[in-house]
């Protein structure tokens, strides 16, 4: 199944990317997407992430469906 | 949903200014690249039956000191970016909790993005009530939690680089 | 007192305005006929080192409810009166005070007087601070002594005839 | 000596004046000078005052002096 993975801010500028599209087995979780994502961008590595699922926030065990859109941020800082 | 609208132009301001003062106010969360005007957030949540708004106004600052050394930068512009609709739907919620939790009428927030010379306005949050006190306690509540869950990021811009400014959640 | 002024035209506001942009912020107190501007208001309180201004807003409410009987009345328009040179005097007082008791950087406080129709502004309250959490304890501080120190008096003017609003003090 | 009494609000309408000037003895306390002030307007007598001495809040004990202002009205209610 198809997923995509969205970068912004500090974690976008690393990657040097702001998305990825992978290619993934059914029941895969966001951790495990992630992890792929970092053969493509080692820099993910050294990064304390947060994710969102679906535009929700949500754990790195969260079981990904075809389609599914995990952003992958820093700490937020807005306001 | 219906009532959540992304506004990229300030002529839709104008238009907008045309509308409410025929159209009942409400609940808004917004995110927009231009200039912020306060008066017209603060306006837009007032209905007829409240005495007062509150309304938080964080700007550009100048001076930003370092957590880790202490040391104080001087930053020349700041970027705001946005995960647009996921921060869309969190500000909905803050209202939302807010609402249920305070005893208010409305709320609005908007939230600039995009570069900001220092001085403008970055976000406005404005709340009316018929108290004042539970005005005071959702805006700060509000301004609290967007800091925490909103998925915004700020980028300062120095003389000499640049560094995304990373949240304490 | 040399930082106590009137705006009796709203021509002045513009020329402060272009002032103001090479001045330094400072505080004020200040009473006007003129509609009042909540932006340049809370613009005039920020200094470059602060993240934040905590505003409150008042409004010329249409539903009022009768203290006594607990009838609610729709309220036509308002009038503020002032012992103007005592109100400006003790809204100097609130401004010191608070700045002595909180850790706040700056702030303004205009409010109107004569007649406000419905939805116009009556007062604002603009305080900035480096920490947000002192700008709304004090935003609400001053509000609340305000009201029951500065000698301003509101008339309710109805479709049946009118009264003055008598405060708690 | 001579001392002017202001009125605000509802004060001023209920004795339709905005403004007496009084000739009252030396040593005259706040008090006594409204007691003067009532003869002239017999509607000061029903309302509950507050008074100011040359813009100040005061004490109805308060001793005059020459061109004082004494300023009367009832609790304010701005805002």
């Amino acid at each position: 199944m198809e997923i995509q993975i969205l970068f912004f801010g500090a974690v976008a500028d690393s990657v040097k990317s702001r998305q990825l599209i992978l290619n993934v087995a059914s029941g895969t979780t966001a951790a495990a997407a992630i992890e792929t994502a970092k053969k493509e961008h080692p820099a993910l590595a050294s990064q304390k992430l947060l994710i969102a699922v679906n535009e929700e926030y949500a754990d790195t065990d969260t079981i990904l469906g075809d389609g599914d859109e995990v952003a992958v941020f820093t700490a937020v800082s807005g306001g | 949903m219906d009532r959540i609208f992304l506004c990229k132009a300030s002529s839709i301001l104008f238009v907008l200014f045309i509308l409410l003062k025929n159209m009942p106010t409400t609940d808004f969360a917004e995110l927009t690249n231009d200039p912020i005007d306060l008066t017209s957030v603060a306006r837009r949540v007032v209905l007829p039956e409240c005495g007062a708004t509150v309304t938080l106004d964080g700007y550009a600052r100048k001076y930003t000191k370092d957590k880790t050394t202490g040391e104080v930068r001087e930053t020349d512009f700041l970027v705001y970016e946005a995960y647009e609709p996921m921060a869309i739907k969190e500000m909905q919620k803050l209202i939302d909790r807010a609402k249920s939790d305070f005893g208010i009428a409305n709320v609005g927030i908007v939230h600039r993005l995009g570069r900001l010379e220092i001085g403008e306005t970055s976000v406005v949050i404005s709340v009316a009530a018929p108290h004042r006190k539970a005005a005071f306690a959702a805006c700060e509540w509000i301004i609290k939690e967007l800091k925490k869950t909103v998925p915004i990021w700020k980028k300062e811009v120095y003389a000499e680089g640049e560094a995304w400014v990373e949240g304490e959640a």
